[in-house]
């Protein structure tokens, strides 16, 4: 009848059948539709692409592991890891060489993750943490975007040569125009003189589908979108965030757009162009680095998409979302000492309420 | 419930557990065969400990007074059964820890006399302080799990003027059917306990919460209230913990019972449906609190149900007479949620058990836990508005202030977090360990403050004690001295005389 | 251990015994609190230690307006504001440099010459630190700074006893 | 007005005093275990700096300029500076002695912190108008206060971390004032433009 | 780009190769060990050793003017890792850590002579000439001072017991991962 228990089991003694596993296998489901059209867009390189990126991930945090003694095995199937690779995979440019990919998987992991202690516990999120250490020092390789070339179509390059491309680089022969992505095309304009509106005239126009240059998970603003809605579905992430962040893009984008449509990009084409819809539903939304209250996490987005624009608009670099999300993350330990629910029987600033008849 | 209340009167907090609570529920009650030996503790309530006042080897008839209540808070324990005393020792306690307390065991007679009763005819005609006299002298507690002495509630109740009383039917813990029983049963004795209750504390409502997924014990209960507009049956939404006095509350009344004080201050009092018909048999009938009704159940029992039997009882009997399936992996006193586990079955039924489970392997299985993902579950769980993401990181690396800064002793231990949390981590262990670390750090404050006043004040003894015994020696100098002063001047005086002549 | 342990999020609590009353002002000492722990070496708990008992309780007398007729010998629990860290920083830094600033700017915009700017910052500097002083004044007479007198305490109750 | 702005932007952001000038370091790892304590250290350092960069601009305008001193540049500054610290804690401890309690171990950590002399030496270079290097000093020390505040938030939370016994403590702060200054050179560039 | 990284590499590598000689042949010695006894004591420069603050205790401890049970917080253990330190023997038996403890009289031995009520340093001893003398468990600190007054051996120190009540659950098993 008894069982020799050396310290007793605390209460509760059911649980749920959730599990950290299980929610970052769900986030990949929701990231899969974008991830594979972004390979169908761009072919095989971006594919190797992938692979080299999530193997190096994973291959550093099992390095982490075996260094502090632990076991890597059962860490590594909880899939963050996983995640973290891909998550960066999918917002390089799609013909990037492999050692940027290497080099990004590892730094996202071993200086973004477990330096800090492992899954949990790290300050930034590790995969704009390697994506912007990238694009600091090789600012080259991360802004030659590749006009899309749909897998099966004539000019793209087959399985091998899509190895060679992704080992050696792109020759210069293969007519895949390395254009720059909408942000850069105007940026460069503007900074050569031309006002938007004739640069635009010619720029290719991003659509839903995905039909301009950008990163592969940049292109299907609406199969992220999708993703996004069915993460909320699920309970994986509040609605709070992503709405925020958009919002906080758009909102200046269209009033500074109405007030100088020369200098200034509108609404649609921020919103639908770099990673902003990324960002938003899948990078701001990490658990470990947002704060863990629906007020905090509203100023937390709104935060992030204000600093989107700004860099985007007035900053060096073309792409803001990474800096945002590090900016945001630094502030989410003072969000969340400042910003927490109000305790029942408590007032808002925690003191203990009169008890009224 | 329509549409409009489901989305936004719907509470935020909690957690949905599938509640197992069929097919125990709908078996109809058992009476158990008068057990051979019973073990009643000294200590199944909240306040002081009961003092016997039986000795071993005296015959006892049913209901007799065991021992009396210590101190202002406190419970009176009766025989459960006829027979003699056997001995007054110690028997393993209902807790963790695994430690004894002081318990009389009964060797039963099987002859089930009753002592004496007083029997009340209209309970209403008496004075409310002549109701809380009988029912201090039942041992009547809270008997949903929390054992508070109920005339005590009754003294505050009638002191702040309580308007409403709040009948807690919530059972909201999966598993447990003990109240769904007593009120598709006895809806009668509840509602009548009730109102005896309202005459009591001098309030003029009764709001009984029952959680709408026991349809039977609403319609049951709606019956016996028809006639007493009084009391108002209202179903409240399904969700652990509704049960909890603070959210059953909130949900009732919309009222917030402030962080230090107790529902009372806001012209609210909380009593269990069961203790509402424990004090029906004790005033109306005289009877004190020597048997209840508690739920058997979890994979491991061949025939789970209610079973009807007398305090002090063995859980080992219990399962015997419901038959297991199979050697249980862990047994829980109490619904699996807030629950303590037993170490083994030779723990004896107290007042505040409402429920005995007996789980197999599957139902026992403890996942690993990994590392917080910081996923903000716990923090949307918890019914008190806290974080327990926060207050566990501070506790496990031993900051326990850091968690009371949290308010961490607002935590009504529940179990929501740890329920949800996608990591498995032991949350309401933790912040046991912690409230238990902070209130031993306070008592060893306590007395090394005690200790130092006391040091201080025999120091400062020391001192006077020093400085007197001065003043004396000084004291007695001076007169030493000033008697040999007078002595010479006497001497002085005297020889001047003897040249002058 | 700081005798004003924190057992609020907000305010920080201590113990203090009334020593005397001088008119409105009521003298206060704080309660020796955190002793020696479990009492391991046979040195007893310090009370022989420095000095006598008296004169070390002596240098830690702090005054308190005698609000509702403390009598001496009575333990009252003090507070301190757990934010007054920042509340003080921000009177006695934020405000000087806001009006200094404030001046000078309005001292460019109106005349624009350097000299005049300067001298209108020096004077919006000195009008600050004044506000600072009387803002300082008014957060100590909120309880902000110094100790402030929160309720009588019960009996065996110490400092960081909260309602257990 | 609008350069002013963009100026002050460009000095509390772009080129940060901490994170992009590398200046004041000892007071960023050492001061920064909680909030309340880097805000306190922050508002102090604010206050010093742009007093002291007020007497520097007018030192070296009416006195090293006049006469040709430039050398002695350095030497005064530090002066100066000392000075406006003596004077801050006096006004401090007159403004109130509680104040002083609670504030005042911050201050002779400010003398010498070198982002004052810092901001002082940038200040001479930019040949800007009075109101204009005051306006400097001022918005570069917010940004040091900015940055002091993320960082202790970003220590608070770290203390709970169970980071590898290799990097625990100032490695590991290290790294994140690393991964801040990366983070803060999405800013570069919004001065020019 | 190369050449940037590589020279910095070099020069980190030849500076820290430069310092490391340096730090071995020009370690001063200075008494290292008040710095590790500074480290190990609590640090809560409580006083009750008498000296103001831990330096100044450490000081006292290397120079040996100090005993090592000079730290009542600290307890044994600490008493045990300071005379390791400092190599000193010394008797442990005096400072028993098991936890809290309190004085016991053994009532049948006790003759009354009042010793054990004079040293005791919180009055926590009740009893008179030629009576049987008992302890005040809620006043006893467990300091042991009356142990070695007791001229009949009939005061004895007894860890108190974990009540019901005073049980704490134990801290889980922080994961590992």
């Amino acid at each position: 009848m008894n069982h020799s228990m050396d310290t007793p089991v605390a209460a509760p003694h059911t649980t749920t059948t959730n599990s950290a596993g299980r929610v970052m296998a769900s986030v990949m489901a929701a990231l899969a539709p974008a991830t594979l059209f972004g390979f169908w867009l761009y072919g095989w390189p971006a594919v190797y692409l992938w692979l080299i990126t999530v193997s190096f991930a994973m291959l550093g945090e099992a390095f982490c592991l075996r260094l502090t003694g632990r076991q890597a095995i059962p860490v590594l199937f909880d899939g963050s890891a996983l995640l973290t690779g891909w998550l960066l995979a999918v917002s390089l440019p799609p013909w990037a060489p492999w050692w940027i990919g290497a080099f990004g998987g590892l730094f996202a992991t071993v200086l973004g993750k477990q330096v800090f202690g492992g899954l949990g516990q790290n300050l930034f999120n590790p995969a704009m943490v390697a994506r912007v250490a990238l694009l600091i020092s090789f600012p080259l390789q991360m802004t030659a975007w590749v006009a899309p070339l749909p897998l099966f179509s004539a000019a793209a390059p087959g399985l091998i040569d899509g190895l060679r491309i992704t080992l050696t680089g792109a020759p210069p022969g293969f007519d895949a125009v390395a254009s720059a992505s909408l942000l850069g095309f105007a940026k460069t304009e503007m900074s050569r003189g031309l006002d938007l509106l004739q640069s635009l005239a010619q720029a290719p126009v991003p659509g839903w589908y995905g039909s301009h240059p950008g990163s592969m998970g940049e292109t299907a603003a609406l199969l992220i979108a999708a993703g996004g809605a069915a993460m909320m579905m699920l309970r994986l992430i509040s609605w709070h965030i992503p709405f925020a962040m958009l919002a906080g893009i758009a909102v200046p984008a269209a009033i500074l757009h109405a007030v100088d449509p020369a200098r200034y990009l509108d609404a649609g084409t921020h919103l639908l162009s770099g990673g902003a819809m990324l960002g938003a539903f899948f990078i701001a939304t990490d658990y470990v680095t947002s704060p863990n209250t629906p007020r905090g996490q509203l100023i937390f987005g709104a935060g992030c998409g204000l600093l989107t624009w700004v860099i985007r608009t007035w900053a060096g670099y073309p792409e803001g979302v990474a800096f945002a999300v590090l900016l945001m993350n630094s502030l989410t330990p003072i969000i969340d000492s400042y910003v927490k629910p109000r305790i029942y029987g408590r007032d808002r600033k925690g003191v203990a309420l009169e008890p009224v008849k | 419930m329509g549409l409009f209340e489901r989305i936004f009167k719907e509470p935020r907090w909690g957690v949905h557990p599938d509640d197992h609570k069929r097919p125990a529920a709908d078996v109809p009650l058992r009476l158990l065969p008068p057990p051979a030996r019973v073990y009643m503790p000294l200590h199944q309530h909240v306040g002081g400990a009961a003092r016997p006042v039986v000795l071993a080897g005296q015959k006892v008839l049913k209901g007799q007074l065991l021992a009396e209540p210590q101190g202002n808070i406190s419970a009176p324990i009766h025989a459960p059964v006829s027979g003699t005393v056997a001995a007054i020792g110690e028997v393993t306690a209902p807790h963790p820890s695994g430690l004894g307390f002081a318990a009389i065991t009964l060797d039963s007679d099987f002859e089930d006399r009753w002592i004496d009763t007083a029997r009340v005819a209209d309970p209403f005609s008496l004075d409310p302080a002549e109701i809380v006299r009988l029912t201090a002298a039942a041992g009547v507690v809270g008997l949903g799990g929390a054992t508070f002495p109920a005339a005590v509630k009754f003294v505050l109740g009638k002191r702040l003027a309580v308007k409403s009383l709040i009948v807690n039917g919530g059972e909201c813990e999966p598993y447990l059917s003990s109240d769904d029983r007593i009120m598709r049963d006895h809806a009668g004795q509840v509602v009548d306990g009730a109102r005896i209750v309202m005459h009591a504390i001098g309030a003029i409502e009764a709001l009984v919460g029952i959680e709408d997924n026991k349809p039977e014990a609403i319609a049951a209960m709606r019956i016996a209230a028809a006639p007493f507009p009084e009391v108002k049956i209202m179903p409240v939404p399904a969700r652990y913990p509704m049960g909890s006095d603070k959210q059953l509350i909130q949900t009732l009344t919309g009222k917030e019972v402030p962080a230090d004080a107790r529902a009372a201050e806001v012209g609210v009092l909380v009593h269990n449906v069961s203790t509402c018909a424990a004090v029906h048999t004790a005033v109306r009938l005289g009877r004190p609190l020597v048997e209840r009704i508690v739920t058997i159940n979890g994979g491991a029992v061949a025939k789970p149900g209610n079973i009807f039997a007398p305090l002090g009882t063995l859980v080992e009997e219990l399962l015997a007479f419901c038959g297991l399936k199979e050697t249980p992996s862990r047994l829980i006193l109490g619904g699996p949620m807030m629950g303590t586990p037993l170490l083994h079955g030779r723990i004896p039924l107290v007042k505040g058990a409402s429920g005995i489970l007996a789980f197999d392997a599957g139902e026992a299985l403890v996942p690993a836990a990994g590392p917080c993902i910081r996923c903000g579950g716990c923090t949307r769980a918890c019914p008190m508005g806290l974080l327990p993401l926060e207050m566990a990181a501070r506790i496990r690396t031993g900051d326990l202030d850091g968690a009371a800064g949290f308010h961490l002793t607002d935590c009504i231990a529940c179990g929501c977090c740890a329920y949800v949390c996608p990591a498995h981590i032991p949350l309401v262990q933790y912040f046991s360990h912690a409230k238990g670390e902070l209130s031993a750090r306070q008592r060893a404050r306590l007395r090394s403050d005690a200790a130092k006043r006391l040091a201080e004040a025999r120091i400062v003894r020391l001192e006077r004690e020093a400085k007197e015994k001065a003043e004396v020696a000084a004291r007695r100098k001076a007169e030493r001295k000033a008697a040999k002063a007078a002595a010479a001047a006497a001497a002085a005086a005297a020889q001047p005389e003897g040249e002058t002549v | 251990m700081n005798p004003l342990a924190t057992s609020d999020f907000h305010t920080v609590e201590g113990i203090a015994r009334v020593v005397c009353l001088e008119g409105s002002v009521a003298w206060l000492e704080p309660e020796q609190t955190g002793g020696c722990g479990s009492c391991a070496a046979s040195s007893g708990c310090g009370a022989k230690g420095i000095g006598t008992v008296a004169s070390r309780m002596e240098i830690r007398r702090f005054p308190l307006a005698n609000v509702d007729g403390l009598r001496v010998g009575e333990r009252i629990v003090v507070g301190v504001c757990d934010r007054a860290l920042i509340h003080a920083a921000l009177t006695a830094y934020a405000l000087p440099l806001a009006t200094a600033l404030g001046a000078g700017g309005l001292a460019e915009w109106a005349m624009g010459s350097d000299l005049a700017t300067m001298a209108a910052t020096a004077a919006g500097l000195s009008a600050g630190i004044l506000a600072a002083r009387i803002g300082a004044g008014r957060l100590a007479a909120r309880g902000d700074l110094a100790p402030h007198f929160l309720r009588r305490a019960r009996p065996g109750e110490t400092c960081g006893t909260g309602e257990q | 007005m609008k350069d002013f702005v963009l100026m002050m932007i460009g000095a509390a952001l772009v080129n940060n005093v901490i994170l992009a000038r590398f200046l004041g370091l000892c007071s960023f790892m050492g001061v920064t275990t909680r909030i309340d304590t880097a805000a306190g250290m922050g508002l102090a350092t604010t206050f010093v700096i742009t007093v002291s960069s007020m007497a520097d601009w007018a030192v070296q305008h009416y006195l090293l300029d006049a006469y040709g001193l430039g050398f002695l540049r350095t030497v005064t500054f530090i002066l100066v500076i000392a000075s406006a610290v003596q004077f801050t804690e006096m006004t401090i401890k007159k403004v109130s002695p509680t104040l002083f309690r609670m504030l005042g171990i911050y201050l002779p950590l400010i003398t010498t912190n070198c982002a004052v002399l810092g901001v002082a030496l940038l200040l001479v270079e930019g040949h800007m108008s009075f109101i204009g290097s005051t306006m400097f000093a001022f918005a570069s020390s917010l940004g040091y206060s900015l940055v002091m505040v993320i960082f202790a938030g970003l220590r608070e939370r770290l203390a709970l971390a169970r980071v590898p016994r290799l990097f625990a403590g100032p490695p590991i702060g290290f790294i994140v004032a690393s991964l801040l200054a990366m983070a803060f050179m999405g800013f570069s560039g919004i001065s020019a433009g | 780009m190369l050449i940037a990284v590589g020279s910095l590499a070099v020069m980190g590598l030849a500076l820290g190769g430069l310092l490391g000689t340096a730090a071995r042949y020009l370690a001063v010695e200075e008494n290292p060990v008040e710095g590790q006894l500074k480290e190990m004591l609590p640090g809560s420069q409580c006083g009750q050793c008498g000296y103001v603050g831990c330096g100044q205790a450490a000081a006292a401890l290397a120079t040996g003017q100090a005993p090592v049970t000079l730290c009542p917080p600290g307890g044994k253990a600490l008493a045990e890792a300071l005379a390791a330190r400092l190599g000193v023997k010394v008797d442990l038996s005096a400072l028993t850590d098991t936890g809290p403890q309190l004085a016991l009289v053994a009532e049948e031995i006790c003759i009354g002579c009042c010793r054990c009520l004079k040293t005791c340093p919180t009055d926590a001893i009740v009893g008179a000439a030629k009576q049987i003398h008992n302890v005040i468990r809620e006043a006893c600190t467990g300091c042991g001072a009356c142990i070695d007054n007791c001229p009949t051996e009939a005061m004895s120190m007894v860890p108190v017991a974990v009540s019901l009540q005073h049980w704490i659950w134990p801290k889980p098993a922080s994961a590992t991962a």
